[in-house]
């Protein structure tokens, strides 16, 4: 943990009229870093990736990226300053062909002012050139270039998943926030989509934060553990221990 | 992408089925001289609103369409029957050429008759003036159709201006009132109204002792008539397309105000006059160029109202569009009893010639070549023991610009 | 040659020869339909690809008309630099209609958008020394665009086919660069559009801005088609209209976005005779339309499940 | 005169209110904005005007059967229209309202013609002064009407299964119809209560203006304005935006120099939106935290 934090979270807290969700969680996340997030059913895990993607307004406390305070930001922002994430219920524009799908995730890249979009200047297009070649490079590593011109919501579940994966990854992101990948994923389809992550995040160097309620899976994935229930950190360190510790045990049980 | 390409080929399809369709329509030639003649059947036709925003107009639309079925009916003029085709503008100006073009072109109409609407009739003036067909008495009293005069446009539906203004003369030469009021719908019907009045105030060395517009629909009245009270108004006239007569002397009533009131006879109608509080009743006039419909002299219209047209009430409306007709009719009659085919040329010199002109219907109507505003004369009317009483003879409109 | 390039160029051949073949009644019902037609294009960018209703069509359509006639009737402009003035001016009013849409969602968004067509006409009636108030105001006869009077009705359907298929090229174009992908996903799903960066502030009011421009082209070219402008036109009725020729045409399509301008000009026009029911006839295809193709006209390969699911209701 | 002028417009406005509460009702179970509403009320007014005057039936037992059609009709329209399409898309089945509009408002014009006709008043009497001001009896019959309708829905949202049930299905369809609550039953009825609701209207302003088929033009667009101040949602929202415009619009009429009542509706609706976009009296629920 020498390396300086990706992202420096303090304090945060989201209440939704009386009810609070996140009660003043800080968590660093170090550059490049992998932490798994556990808890049960309303734990906050879901609640607290929003705050921190900005989706969801924080009540108190205090977001910043590589120093930088980014507690104010909108969503958009935040996402081009590097944080990124996938959603538990998938968001993706399912009328759309999947090669779309992921080319929206390459938005910020398209390096043309947007008003040129309406005339196929050459700029634009050698710029949708590239957008196109680089996500159905990243199609390619997580098998989804046969599936290319498929509307999203012709798809399998787990396939909308990876979609949502690569369309993230599309964003190069500095710190990537995954919400229960694996659900609705066999065996196979597991240690595929294991695989595949570590090598991106290996070549790509972003942090990943992963929300999963596959215990095994995520142990394999991650090296940093935090345990969650009723909005609160209540174990962290490493996956092994914090799946052990007593507070986490009774969560689930209770 | 698959997808995409059957909709641009749905496109493609339609398209050719809509060239399709509209070449289907026998529509060749340019409007001859003479057009919609064929023996002794005469086309004629007019747009309508039978649907939109102001179907109440329609009505009209049916009266003339009712004296052309009942003329057809009993022998014709001089043997002519005429098949009168109505089109629907919905009262909107950007279809009214659509429906004027329909008519010249594709229906190929001798004439037009009693097109009704003043953005209507506006909206196609430049091109029927530059068709030349014969556009008769259209059901609008708006002074821009025949100033400047056109040589194939014909109004007899007195000038709005004209109307007003023979209605604040009545006001003070007849009623000797020292302090006239006017409310009116905020529209151009309205304005020119106030146009007029203010005019014949003028002349007289007065003003209107106030001027209230209201919009069309308005619900509750109270607060419009209460500025009439305020003014102190004896008289108010009141004027719209088709003004909310009844509520606004019930709003008089409840606020206890009660000047005699001049309306247009629209609003004389039985039905409508049954609702009206009966001491606001008696202080009312109302001004016709038109006969009522109850009068004697309109069985005829009454009977083919009945019998053509029975979901429409016997009405002022529906007389306009018979009356309007009627002018058509007596210059046509008078066009072919001269043994002249029938041509528009034909026509104008026929309504040219009409001089302090009246028929069974309309009165002192006068054109020239140099005047194509009919001005029929007008009388006053007033309820009187359950019954309505002409109060003047027919009297010339007042002529003001 | 491909069989796409044939459809094509009979395609062409067809519009070509279409002003020749027919009176003066079908060309000005096709200006007028062409017309619709560019309107509801420009609906649908804001609509069908960036998923927000507005009803502010009709709005832009009266300004675009009367800020063209306005220009040459009072200042003396030439044709061409007062079309440009209109698109301009209902650019700038789509801007500002953009910024409701950042607030509001749904059907909020399309009655503030209704009051806006709604205040038009008014502000038209409040203006008679510019605008001729309700008596309306004439488009001076001599204006032409470059050499072209308008008014020759052949002439103006070259010159609104030459727009209309430059705008579904412009179109097509924009639906493959960032800006259609982030319309779309605005629409979809504005959390996936920010999660990937997309600023969706920026880009509803850059929808709103160019379906302006493109809805006060086609006011600023009725003009001088139609001569004569009227507040009536613009009532109430005229929005919901092209709101309606989106929905029966296919929200989200092009070709059907076409294809439902032509149809609420020309399809009340078959019943324009009178007979009592042109209003219940318009209504009813409208419905059963819908009823049989949800999506649309342009979704017509799908009528099969369309009336299947129609006989068996939810 | 300032509260002659009051009275008057809280008179209006309770029309606006009476229809803006059927677009109100319509809208929370269905999220379908209902263009129809006007056109519906009308013909309703004109099947109340055949029952009072051709079939002879007495006002009140004419008013009635009117109200019990105007609630089966509004069932058959969502049943046969809008329910197909309605959970698709809300956006098609606003589509198909506007259909249905132009087919209601075809029918009126067909059947009962397009002459002005002149609808019974509810009462002759001459109803109530206090303080040198009259309060026509018609005037007290619309006001009471609202009071009436108004109590009975509170009662009925608030104290009935099926008024929860409606309530429920408001705040989240797909929650609601996992609790076992028959969504598209709740649809329906709302599509009645909006119909009868409507034709109160109609019935109740008619006599003081007359009866035609674009009759309730004027007024749908007051109404819209009524629930955009008010809250699209909020039932209560629909009361107080109708009445705040009716008063309001009255005021200006009175006072103002020439007709701004529709000026001072879009500044009314403007404010609104520009400070309180979700209107005066609906929870928060319009704005967006992405933006």
């Amino acid at each position: 943990m020498a390396a300086p934090p990706a992202l420096t979270v303090s304090g945060l807290t989201v209440r939704f009229g009386g009810l609070t969700a996140v009660g003043s969680v800080s968590l660093d996340v170090p550059g490049g870093g992998r932490i798994g997030i556990i808890g049960p059913n309303g734990a906050g895990k879901s609640t607290l990736f929003h705050a921190i993607t900005g989706r969801v307004r924080l009540t108190a406390g205090r977001i910043a990226v590589d120093g930088r305070d980014v507690t104010r930001w909108s969503m958009s922002r935040r996402a081009a300053s590097g944080v990124v994430q996938t959603f538990q219920n998938i968001q993706l524009l399912p009328s759309l062909p999947v090669l779309e799908n992921v080319m929206v995730g390459g938005h910020l890249r398209a390096t043309y002012p947007a008003v040129l979009g309406f005339f196929g200047l050459p700029q634009v297009r050698r710029s949708e050139r590239n957008l196109a070649a680089q996500a159905r490079a990243l199609m390619r590593r997580l098998e989804l270039l046969p599936l290319e011109r498929r509307r999203v919501s012709e798809l399998p579940y787990a396939m909308q998943k990876r979609v949502e994966v690569a369309r993230a990854l599309m964003v190069m992101p500095r710190i990537l926030f995954l919400d229960e990948p694996a659900t609705g994923m066999n065996d196979y389809e597991k240690s595929f989509f294991l695989e595949v992550i570590r090598d991106m995040q290996r070549e790509m160097g972003f942090a990943l934060v992963v929300i999963e309620h596959d215990v095994s899976f995520l142990a394999q994935l991650v090296d940093y553990m935090v345990a969650m229930s009723f909005g609160q950190i209540i174990a962290r360190g490493r996956p092994e221990d914090v799946i052990a510790s007593p507070q986490v045990v009774e969560s689930y049980m209770g | 992408m698959q997808y995409r390409n059957r909709s641009f080929r749905t496109g493609l399809a339609v398209l050719a089925a809509a060239v399709g369709l509209a070449w289907a329509f026998p529509a060749w030639s340019f409007a001859a001289t003479t057009q919609g003649v064929a023996g002794k059947n005469v086309s004629l036709g007019a747009w309508a609103p039978e649907s939109g925003p102001t179907t109440v107009l329609f009505a009209t639309s049916e009266g003339a369409a009712a004296y052309f079925k009942w003329v057809n009916a009993h022998g014709g003029i001089h043997g002519y029957h005429f098949n009168f085709t109505m089109v629907n503008d919905q009262y909107n100006p950007a279809l009214t050429p659509a429906a004027a073009r329909r008519l010249v072109t594709v229906d190929k109409v001798f004439a037009i008759v009693a097109g009704t609407g003043t953005p209507s009739s506006v909206a196609v003036l430049s091109y029927i003036t530059g068709v030349g067909i014969p556009s008769i008495a259209p059901a609008s009293g708006d002074p821009s159709l025949t100033q400047p005069v056109r040589k194939n446009i014909y109004t007899v539906v007195p000038s709005y201006v004209n109307e007003s203004a023979f209605q604040a003369q009545y006001a003070v030469t007849h009623l000797h009132s020292k302090s006239v009021a006017i409310i009116y719908q905020n529209d151009d019907i309205g304005k020119t109204g106030l146009a007029g009045v203010t005019k014949m105030l003028a002349l007289h060395g007065m003003k209107p002792a106030t001027a209230v517009p209201f919009e069309p629909g308005t619900l509750a009245f109270i607060p419009y008539v209460a500025r009439l009270k305020a003014s102190g108004a004896q008289t108010v006239i009141i004027w719209g397309s088709i003004p909310p007569f009844v509520p606004i002397l019930k709003a008089a009533e409840s606020i206890g105000y009660r000047p005699t009131w001049i309306t247009y006879a629209f609003d004389a109608d039985p039905s409508v006059v049954s609702q009206v509080p009966p001491a606001q009743l008696a202080n009312t006039y109302f001004d016709s160029w038109m006969p009522l419909p109850d009068d004697q002299g309109m069985a005829d219209y009454r009977q083919a109202i009945k019998q053509y047209y029975p979901q429409a009430k016997i009405g002022l409306l529906s007389v306009q569009g018979w009356c309007l007709a009627s002018v058509f009719g007596s210059a046509f009659a008078d066009m072919v009893a001269r043994r002249a085919t029938p041509s528009w040329s034909g026509l104008e010199h026929a309504l040219n010639g009409m001089k302090h002109f009246s028929n069974a219907y309309v009165h002192d109507l006068t054109f020239s070549p140099t005047n194509h505003q009919g001005l029929p004369a007008e009388f006053v009317m007033k309820y009187e023991h359950g019954a309505i009483k002409k109060v003047t003879p027919y009297l010339p409109l007042p002529v003001v610009h | 040659m491909s069989k796409r390039v044939a459809w094509l160029v009979v395609g062409a051949a067809l519009i070509a020869v279409f002003p020749w073949g027919v009176g003066s009644y079908v060309d000005y019902v096709a200006c007028l339909a062409l017309t619709y037609s560019l309107i509801t294009v420009s609906l649908n960018w804001v609509m069908g690809y960036a998923g927000q209703i507005t009803l502010g069509q009709g709005g832009f359509f009266a300004v675009g008309a009367y800020v063209a006639t306005c220009a040459v009737a009072h200042y003396g402009w030439a044709l061409p630099a007062a079309i440009v003035l209109s698109a301009v001016a209902t650019g700038v009013l789509g801007l500002l209609l953009g910024v409701p849409a950042l607030r509001l969602q749904g059907h909020y968004l399309a009655l503030t958008t209704l009051f806006f067509s709604l205040a038009v006409p008014e502000v038209i009636m409040a203006l008679p020394s510019l605008t001729g108030g309700s008596n309306g105001i004439n488009m001076p006869g001599t204006a032409t665009l470059f050499g072209l009077h308008l008014s020759n009705l052949r002439a103006a359907f070259y010159v609104l086919v030459v727009l209309l298929v430059a705008i579904i090229l412009v179109d097509r174009t924009m639906l493959k660069s960032k800006l259609g992908r982030a319309f779309m996903a605005i629409r979809d799903s504005e959390t996936a559009a920010a999660s990937v960066g997309i600023p969706i502030a920026v880009y509803k009011i850059m929808a709103f801005t160019a379906s302006g421009v493109v809805a006060g082209l086609a006011g600023g070219l009725y003009a001088p088609i139609a001569g004569y402008l009227n507040p009536a036109t613009f009532d109430l009725w005229l929005s919901i209209y092209f709101f309606a020729a989106l929905i029966v045409g296919g929200l989200g399509n092009v070709y059907g976005a076409v294809i439902g301008g032509i149809i609420v000009i020309a399809l009340p026009q078959l019943f324009s005779q009178v007979q009592n029911v042109s209003n219940i006839l318009f209504g009813g295809i409208l419905v059963v339309v819908l009823l049989a193709l949800p999506g649309g006209i342009a979704d017509w390969p799908r009528l099969g499940t369309g009336v299947r699911w129609l006989r068996r209701p939810r | 005169m300032l509260a002659t002028l009051v009275v008057a417009g809280l008179v209006a406005g309770a029309i606006y209110a009476l229809v803006g509460l059927g677009l109100v009702i319509i809208y929370r179970t269905s999220q379908v904005v209902n263009f129809a509403q006007g056109d519906v009320s009308t013909l309703l007014t004109f099947v109340g005007f055949t029952l009072m005057t051709q079939w002879g039936i007495p006002y009140l037992a004419a008013f009635a059967l009117t109200l019990v059609i105007a609630f089966l009709f509004g069932i058959l329209v969502e049943r046969t229209v809008i329910r197909p399409v309605a959970a698709r898309s809300p956006i098609v089945a606003v589509g198909v309202t506007l259909g249905v509009a132009l087919v209601l408002n075809g029918t009126s014009t067909w059947r009962w013609g397009t002459q002005v006709q002149s609808f019974p008043a509810p009462t002759s009497a001459a109803g109530i002064t206090v303080g040198g001001m009259t309060v026509s009896g018609g005037s007290l019959v619309i006001l009471g009407a609202l009071a009436l309708s108004v109590v009975a829905l509170v009662t009925l949202f608030g104290y009935t299964r099926i008024g929860l049930a409606m309530r429920a299905t408001s705040e989240d369809g797909n929650a609601a119809e996992l609790m076992g609550i028959n969504v598209s039953a709740i649809s329906g009825l709302s599509w009645g209560l909006a119909a009868v609701l409507g034709a109160t209207a109609g019935m109740l302003v008619s006599p003081a203006i007359t009866l035609t088929p674009n009759q309730l033009d004027l007024v749908v667009i007051r109404s819209f304005a009524a629930v955009v101040v008010g809250g699209f949602t909020s039932t209560l929202g629909a009361v107080v935006g109708g009445l705040f415009i009716g008063v309001v619009e009255s005021i200006v009429a009175g006072y103002a120099p020439a007709d701004l009542t529709n000026v001072a509706m879009f500044v009314i609706v403007l404010v609104v939106l520009v400070f309180r976009p979700q209107g005066l009296l609906a929870a928060e629920e319009t704005r967006k935290g992405l933006v």
